[in-house]
């Protein structure tokens, strides 16, 4: 069988509708599944990554030319994406594979898979439609997980999410809607092509439509509400999950379209200030919670701000830096998650408080802990210095020397409020021992992040490298339009 | 010529000289004589011009100078400033009640001979005694300085045994440091 | 190595000169606060008598290493900061090292002696020695700043920070510093107040109130020894100023006049003085005698 | 254009459920409502007057006699999506009043600040 | 072959290996410390003869590590000192627990200052003295349950500093498009100068931090204090004066070149001296050894901050000799604390008393210590202070000069409380069962009092290297004989001649005063004192320690009234309640973040025009 990107879709998917039937066979092998899948995967994303980064591959579902097939389109941001989602993926069942082991364990896994399909989903199409299928794939399998272990809070945070979610469906689906309408296509390079031609009032309100819409998801300033909620109350593999593959697929898409068909700089500039005003609040908010994974659920938030604020510099290094963020906030808040998923167990609080001192008790998962706190901060030598530079870099090239002052601001709380959890670790009294150990997957899981965290820290270059075509794929819209529609430069103009 | 003997008596005639003009009182004014101290020293009889002068600390005086009855409470804190000070050193012993007892010669609570437990080199009668008499005191512990017969502080450690045992035969808690001299 | 016999003779003389002079002068205070108080006072010697009875003294007591070493500390300030000042004016035998020290060097050095004596103080254990250290030392952040300030503006009105040179320039009646910065000689002369230790600023020996402050404990050898180093740093100290301000000396004859006059004004303010509480004294030093100097600078500044 | 009336008439109908009701049901309800008025605007844009099905039923049929068959393709996969969030939803609500033994929304905010 | 890349990788393997012999090989530990440090010391030495300059890309940076007479002066008092304190640790922590912890980042906190000081551009550096900074918070939170608000305090200002720093060389990116330190220095005219002077604030306050200017020092008296000992000393010796090493870039090499150079210098040097003086009478009210000896840091910075912003060469060399010494005395003082804490386990100044005959080493220390900081001849301290006076007042900063001598007086205050508190006074009946601290501890100690004395007879094995660091900023030569000072109106002291008076007449006096009556002369306790007759029992305590600068506190009484550490504290609490309100905006209904959706949705709507710019 050939490697090809429909895998990264099809696979999963197909996994999750065979994982219940293997469930009524045999429970322990459902666990496997998820591995394999996403090992393979991997595989595959790690042996397309050379051959996307060279030149985008195309694909045409049922064999329908462009624009009116459904197409994969795997260019070097896709490739990069994709390997993050599904290697963050592999990390997440490794870690899941001890800690989700409440019946029905079978359903996570298989919500698993679909989440992991709808964000490959939503990173590869170049269909708005499917696009939009993918996330409501993705979104329900989040509602459910979110509701996944029963009680009283998960039910609450999902219906919160349900709620504002299908907001965002609705507002992506009448935008896409108002695109058909206009432009009687549904394929990204296409409409992109001939949004030229549509009416500025128009345009104006699809994009609204699409920020209101993907932003919900994206966590924008004053859309994400359900977010602490949903990544407190469900289990913190899926904690990570969200954070560290749902939003970031979502951010994508955002992006994707906005660069692809609302290229005006007013624009980016409206994202420069949602992303400011995003993480400041999550971070002032992060700074007084008293739950360890309300306080993370607002951290990502903050990150995601920092992400949105790269992503509306509209420059080259500006795309990178965001994209080098994602990488490292997938990594780290995913590593976060993990060792506060233990440190949660352990202590059998969900609350900062109790946490007093389970540094000496635990010290493995605790030590993850400080890594991931001092990774995100941005401390040297970890991953998190470089993008955070890279970001600040970028800022001060479009001048704009408030964000950064901004920025940094909210870095220093972020410090004040990680640090707190960090030192209440380790050197606060001891309140209770448990004599339940960290399971061996969850730590391996945690070490592959932190092994990774650092690697990235040292050598930044390995990862720059590949970001910088897709950095480029992303700001290079008419080659996309090009190699979307398989069409010759020269027919190509595009003035908005 | 020069004969070490000699050499060393020059010296002594200095130190006694000097030791003579600069006597450095620590006056323990226990009773009422204390009231008698001030006028010797400020203008109207000034004591200050045989070098007579008050000191702060035992650790620097020549003279002790108890100005009255001693009660046994009273008489460990002398002995202990006695023993503070830097030999040679002098005690005076100042009225009637230093002496005798004085007027207080009958009571459960004072000690009536003061010679029995310091080496007193001079006495100075009276009750009260007057500043002419005090430095008339003073002007004979000079003399007695000079001639090389104030010599209280070695009497004191000659007999030690006999003033320990009068002392604890009055001061039932006797609780101070053993000195090692 | 050729020996130069005069400088040897000066450093061999120097000190016991100082001795003498400071203990002298010492009598001659009792004397005439005796007299200001209408006593006959004891004679002029008394000092000398006092010292040489405490050295006499048959035995001695230490409460350890820096008791002991005490005294050694103050007399080695004392003694080097002589050595460091140029006693007779263009003299061969009593500028010693004047040479290769000069003000700042000075400044410090007598503190040396003050630190030593502290540290000898607080060995002994006794409280009444600690109240006086921490009096003197807090009193000592009060008079040097006023000290400094008129020390300050004379170095940058003449540029230079070498006792000699100054007494280079003040090589007539008219030229000196007295004269040509009045100012900074009030502030120093306040300053000096405070340097001596007498009444008002007498409260770091406070006698009958803590004892004797800093030396209570010492007794025979070691006040002995303190003694003569106290006699040396008054002369010092008056050698300093009279060098600083008015002129040097060029004979001794005219050492020792201007040397008295200037230690009447501490001594004579003494006598009729109350005592001042160790706040009281800081802040005086701090407000008049601080202006007085910043205002010589000021002066000296416009000028330069 | 009643179509098109309709549909945003709906979708504002749901708004107001959801934003104004306090039962959750209802909320849910509102929810199905905005969804049918977005699935109702989406027929409405392939919708052209007098034509037919898009299939070649008949010869000669051209493409413009017929309604543009995409949105309705597109409107069978929304009507799906949101039957499965309504079911979640559902699901959800019973699960809440488990728990609460209440449907109204203000009293279910343990999760906030 | 040594090589920068060989310091970096030896200290950091080390710190790595002695994390991991803890957990495996526990005697190992120890072993690897010390021969990590060790080897630091001999690739520091034997750099400037050997070392080539190291470059690569890194991302898009470029980075380049180099070697030069400045960098090596600061290099090697950190090796020395690292070296020290290392060995000091052995038995000082010998009981605490996570070992392989301290250990670690003690070693990664070294490496990380090697890093600063060898960098040669600006990514380098930013990058170290993060890593210097976080394993340096790991340390001040080490101890304790109190450390933590502590620690969160350190780190937050080192942040602030350190993003302040990195603000500026974002700038100098956005500007320069370069972050090597030698293009910059080039071309630091070519900024506009309202960025020049930016640039500057925004350095000047990010090496401030560090080194505990005075509106920045909040964090360092705590943070001194609550760190284990060895740790302070290197903390308080080498680690601030990474603060320094930058601030004398930035004033002598940034600041230099620009327009507001008399500016900046007289607001840093008056910045420098009220720091010298405030945290001078700070130190003097404090009761813990440690935090007066932190406070004490404080002072000390200010002065070499001084030093550097007068600009003159004897003004830099003052300081650069000030920061080196420093290093050294303020290492052995803590140290002799440490012991005093080691044995007694307090350093609370009103309980520990009359140590110096149970710990005679330690008090030698401290006495040295004391001497060297109080600037008092014979000791290298009075070379650092008198140079440093004579810049000042020859450059013309009248005033500057009475305040540094008011600061430098009143210092003798906090110096005296300090050995009187902790040597000296009565000898407790608590610590009669005191012994000297061990080997380990006491000869680190006493190797580095011998060489203030060292330097103080011959100041010269400082001038010359720093004489030689000083090329970096330029054309100084100071040709001056191994032991004598020179200012410029020509006037000097000759360090020998002092040392050999003071000597002579120190042994003549000290030999007469032993020989005289020495048959007569006894020793006795301290409680064998004048009491007016009184006989202190044995529990009674004498000592004259609590509130020892009564009456000093009231002269000063309005300065200490008011502190800036109560304002950041009101700033920080009502930052937190406005936080807390900022976070009401997540009520926690559903309903409520639904109608957010809806009105963002209608306010883009019905200000698009405005939001996006766009003619409708």
């Amino acid at each position: 069988m050939s490697l090809s990107p429909v895998q990264f879709i099809a696979v999963p998917l197909f996994a999750a509708f065979l994982i219940p039937l293997i469930g009524k066979a045999s429970k322990e092998t459902v666990k496997l599944v998820p591995g394999i899948v996403l090992l393979y995967l991997s595989y595959v994303a790690l042996n397309l990554f050379p051959r996307g980064l060279e030149r985008p591959i195309v694909e045409h579902i049922a064999g329908f030319n462009p624009p009116f097939g459904i197409t994969l389109y795997y260019g070097p941001l896709a490739a990069f994406l994709t390997t993050l989602v599904t290697l963050i993926g592999f990390v997440i069942w490794l870690y899941s594979y001890k800690f989700i082991i409440r019946e029905p364990f079978e359903k996570y896994y298989m919500l698993f898979m679909l989440l992991i399909t709808g964000s490959t989903g939503i990173i590869l199409t170049g269909d708005i439609f499917n696009m939009f299928v993918f996330l409501e794939i993705t979104a329900i399998a989040a509602y459910s997980l979110t509701a996944f272990l029963r009680d009283k809070d998960g039910a609450e945070a999902a219906f919160k999410y349900l709620l504002i979610g299908s907001f965002s469906s609705t507002f992506v689906l009448l935008a896409i809607l108002l695109i058909y309408m206009q432009t009687g296509t549904l394929n990204l390079a296409d409409i992109a092509l001939k949004m030229a031609d549509v009416p500025i009032t128009m345009k104006i309100f699809i994009l609204i439509l699409f920020i209101t819409g993907l932003g919900i998801e994206a966590e924008i300033f004053p859309l994400n509400g359900w977010a602490p909620d949903a990544y407190s109350q469900a289990p913190s593999p899926v904690g990570a999950v969200f954070g560290g593959i749902v939003v970031k697929a979502t951010i994508y898409a955002l992006m994707r379209i906005v660069y692809l068909m609302f290229n005006f700089h007013s624009v980016l500039h409206f994202f420069v200030i949602m992303g400011v005003i995003t993480m400041l609040i999550a971070e002032m908010s992060a700074m007084r919670q008293h739950q360890i994974k309300r306080m993370l659920a607002f951290s990502s938030i903050g990150q995601m701000g920092l992400v949105i604020i790269a992503f509306g510099l509209g420059t080259e290094p500006g795309v990178r830096a965001a994209l080098f963020q994602m990488f490292n906030h997938a990594l780290i808040k995913t590593l976060l998650f993990f060792s506060a998923g233990y440190l949660v167990f352990h202590s059998g609080s969900k609350h900062i408080s109790a946490l007093d001192g389970l540094g000496r008790d635990k010290p493995l998962t605790s030590f993850f802990f400080a890594f991931g706190a001092l990774a995100i901060i941005g401390l040297p030598p970890f991953a998190g210095f470089w993008s955070k530079l890279y970001i600040l870099l970028s800022v001060a090239d479009a001048h704009l020397v408030t964000v950064v002052v901004l920025i940094l601001i909210s870095a220093v709380i972020e410090i004040v409020y990680y640090l707190r959890v960090v030192s209440r670790l380790y050197f606060k009294r001891e309140t209770a021992t448990d004599v339940r150990r960290t399971p061996l997957s969850g730590l391996a899981a945690m070490g592959i992040l932190a092994v990774v965290i650092l690697f990235v820290g040292l050598y930044p270059n390995t990862i720059l490298d590949w970001l910088t075509p897709a950095a480029r794929e992303l700001m290079n819209t008419s080659e996309y339009i090009r190699t979307g529609l398989h069409l010759n430069s020269g027919l190509l103009s595009i003035n908005f | 010529m020069y004969n070490d003997k000699d050499a060393k008596k020059i010296v002594d005639i200095i130190q006694s000289y000097a030791r003579k003009h600069s006597l450095w009182v620590v006056a323990y004014g226990t009773g009422c004589g204390a009231i008698e101290i001030p006028p010797t020293m400020t203008s109207r009889y000034d004591a200050e011009r045989f070098g007579i002068r008050g000191s702060a600390t035992p650790r620097q005086a020549d003279v002790l100078l108890i100005t009255g009855y001693l009660a046994v409470k009273t008489l460990k804190r002398v002995i202990r400033t006695y023993e503070q000070m830097q030999a040679p050193k002098f005690v005076m012993g100042f009225g009637s009640c230093t002496i005798n007892g004085g007027m207080y010669w009958d009571s459960y609570n004072t000690i009536n001979a003061l010679d029995r437990y310091l080496p007193v080199d001079v006495f100075i009668n009276g009750c009260m005694p007057r500043p002419e008499a005090v430095i008339s005191g003073f002007i004979k512990l000079q003399q007695l300085i000079s001639e090389g017969k104030a010599e209280g502080a070695e009497k004191y450690l000659k007999n030690l045994e006999w003033y320990r045992e009068n002392q604890n035969k009055v001061i039932p808690n006797w609780n101070m440091p053993d000195y090692n001299w | 190595m050729e020996i130069n016999w005069s400088s040897v003779i000066g450093i061999v003389a120097t000190p016991v000169i100082a001795f003498i002079v400071g203990v002298l002068y010492g009598g001659a205070v009792r004397k005439i606060t005796a007299r200001v108080q209408n006593r006959y006072g004891p004679p002029i010697t008394q000092n000398l008598f006092d010292i040489i009875k405490l050295y006499s003294k048959k035995t001695a007591i230490q409460h350890g290493v820096m008791q002991h070493l005490g005294p050694v500390f103050a007399i080695t300030a004392s003694v080097t900061s002589l050595y460091f000042i140029p006693v007779i004016k263009d003299s061969p035998y009593f500028q010693n090292f004047s040479f290769n020290g000069d003000l700042i060097f000075l400044l410090y050095m007598m503190v040396f002696g003050s630190l030593g004596m502290a540290l000898g103080a607080g060995q002994t254990g006794n409280p009444n020695s600690a109240i006086g250290v921490s009096r003197g030392l807090s009193q000592m952040v009060g008079y040097e700043i006023p000290f400094v300030l008129a020390l300050v503006a004379i170095m940058i009105q003449f540029k230079t920070t070498s006792l000699n040179e100054l007494l280079a320039v003040q090589d007539h009646f008219t030229n000196w510093i007295i004269f040509q910065s009045p100012l900074a000689f009030v502030a120093g002369i306040l300053a000096f107040l405070g340097m001596m230790h007498y009444a008002p600023f007498d409260v770091v020996i406070a006698p009958a109130e803590i004892a004797s402050g800093p030396p209570s404990e010492f007794g025979g050898k070691y006040l002995g020894l303190m003694m003569t180093s106290g006699s040396i740093f008054a002369f010092v100290k008056l050698v300093l100023f009279v060098d600083i301000f008015l002129g040097g000396a060029s004979d001794f004859i005219t050492l020792i006049i201007k040397t008295f006059l200037l230690y009447m004004i501490p001594v004579l303010t003494g006598i009729v003085s109350p005592r001042f509480r160790t706040e009281q004294s800081i802040l005086f030093f701090w407000k008049w005698p601080t202006f007085i100097g910043i205002l010589a600078i000021i002066v000296v500044v416009l000028n330069g | 254009m009643i179509y098109y009336a309709a549909s945003i008439l709906l979708i504002l109908i749901g708004m107001y459920a959801v934003l104004v009701k306090k039962n959750i049901i209802k909320i849910v309800i509102g929810l199905s409502i905005i969804d049918s008025g977005v699935h109702l605007l989406f027929i409405a844009i392939g919708y052209v007057k007098d034509a037919t099905a898009p299939i070649y039923s008949r010869p000669g049929l051209e493409a413009g006699q017929m309604v543009d068959p995409v949105p309705q393709a597109l409107v069978l996969t929304a009507i799906v999506i949101g039957l499965a969030v309504t079911a979640v939803a559902l699901s959800l609500v019973i699960r809440l009043y488990d728990h609460h033994k209440t449907l109204n929304i203000n009293r279910i905010r343990k999760l906030k600040w | 072959m040594v090589s920068l890349t060989t310091l970096y990788e030896i200290t950091f393997g080390g710190a790595i290996l002695a994390f991991i012999a803890q957990h495996t090989i526990k005697q190992l530990r120890t072993f690897i410390v010390i021969v990590t440090s060790a080897l630091g010391v001999y690739i520091v030495w034997r750099l400037p003869s050997q070392a080539t300059d190291i470059s690569f890309r890194l991302g898009d940076f470029q980075i380049l590590w180099g070697v030069n007479e400045y960098s090596q002066l600061f290099a090697l008092l950190i090796a020395v000192l690292g070296f020290f304190t290392l060995i000091y640790s052995i038995d000082f922590m010998k009981e605490r627990e996570r070992l392989g912890y301290f250990y670690m980042n003690f070693l990664i906190v070294i490496g990380g200052m090697y890093g600063i000081v060898y960098s040669q551009d600006l990514i380098s550096l930013f990058f170290f003295w993060e890593i210097m900074t976080w394993s340096s918070f790991m340390l001040v939170i080490y101890c304790c349950d109190d450390a933590q608000s502590i620690g969160l305090k350190y780190f937050v200002f080192s942040a602030i500093g350190a993003y302040a720093m990195l603000t500026a060389i974002v700038l100098i990116w956005a500007n320069l498009e370069t972050t090597s330190l030698s293009v910059l220095f080039e071309n630091f005219t070519n900024l506009s100068s309202g960025l020049q002077i930016t640039v500057i604030v925004l350095f000047i306050v990010g090496f401030g931090v560090k080194s505990a200017m005075m509106p920045f020092h909040v964090w360092a008296p705590d943070a001194y204090a609550i760190s284990p000992t060895p740790f302070t000393a290197l903390f308080s010796g080498a680690l601030s004066k990474m603060g320094i090493w930058g601030l004398g870039i930035v004033l002598l090499k940034l600041a230099a070149q620009s327009g507001f150079y008399v500016w900046v210098q007289d607001i840093v040097a008056w910045i420098g001296a009220i720091t010298a003086l405030l945290a001078t009478f700070y130190a003097i009210v404090q009761t813990d050894a440690k935090k007066l000896l932190a406070y004490s840091s404080i002072g000390q910075l200010g002065y070499i901050i001084v030093g550097l912003a007068i600009g003159t060469p004897l003004s830099i060399m003052s300081a650069l000799f000030l920061a080196m010494l420093h290093g050294i005395f303020k290492a052995m003082l803590f140290m002799s604390a440490g012991a005093v804490f080691y044995r007694t386990g307090s350093t609370d100044m009103n309980e520990v008393t009359g140590l110096i005959r149970k710990m005679p080493w330690t008090f030698l220390t401290a006495l040295f210590g004391i001497i060297t900081v109080a600037g008092v001849p014979p000791l290298g301290g009075f070379a650092a202070k008198w140079m440093l006076y004579e810049a000042t007042i020859q450059s013309g900063h009248y005033f500057l000069v009475i305040v540094l001598f008011a600061a430098s007086t009143a210092a003798f205050l906090y110096l005296y409380r300090f050995i009187f508190s902790l040597f000296l006074g009565q000898e407790e009946k608590e610590y009669a069962d005191i012994k000297e601290a061990p080997l380990t501890m006491t000869v680190p100690m006493v190797i580095m009092a011998l060489f203030t004395l060292v330097v103080g007879v011959f100041p010269g094995i400082f001038i010359n290297p720093i004489g030689n660091a000083m090329g970096y900023f330029g054309n100084y030569t100071f040709n001056w004989d191994v032991s004598s000072l020179l200012n410029e109106w020509g006037n000097h002291v000759d360090m020998m001649t002092v040392v050999m008076t003071i000597g002579a007449i120190f042994i003549i006096a000290a030999i007469f005063i032993t020989i005289k009556n020495y048959r007569t002369t006894r020793y006795v306790t301290t409680k064998d004192i004048h009491t007016s007759g009184e006989i202190p029992t044995e529990n009674e305590n004498l000592t004259y320690a609590v509130d020892f600068y009564k009456p000093f506190e009231r002269a000063i009484a309005p300065v200490l009234k008011r502190s800036i550490d109560k304002t950041y504290n009101l700033i920080a609490e009502n930052l937190e309640s406005a936080f807390d309100f900022l976070r009401y905006v997540y009520t926690g209904n559903g309903q409520t973040y639904a109608l957010y959706v809806v009105l963002f949705l209608a306010v883009l709507m019905v200000f698009a025009e405005l939001i996006f710019g766009i003619q409708l």
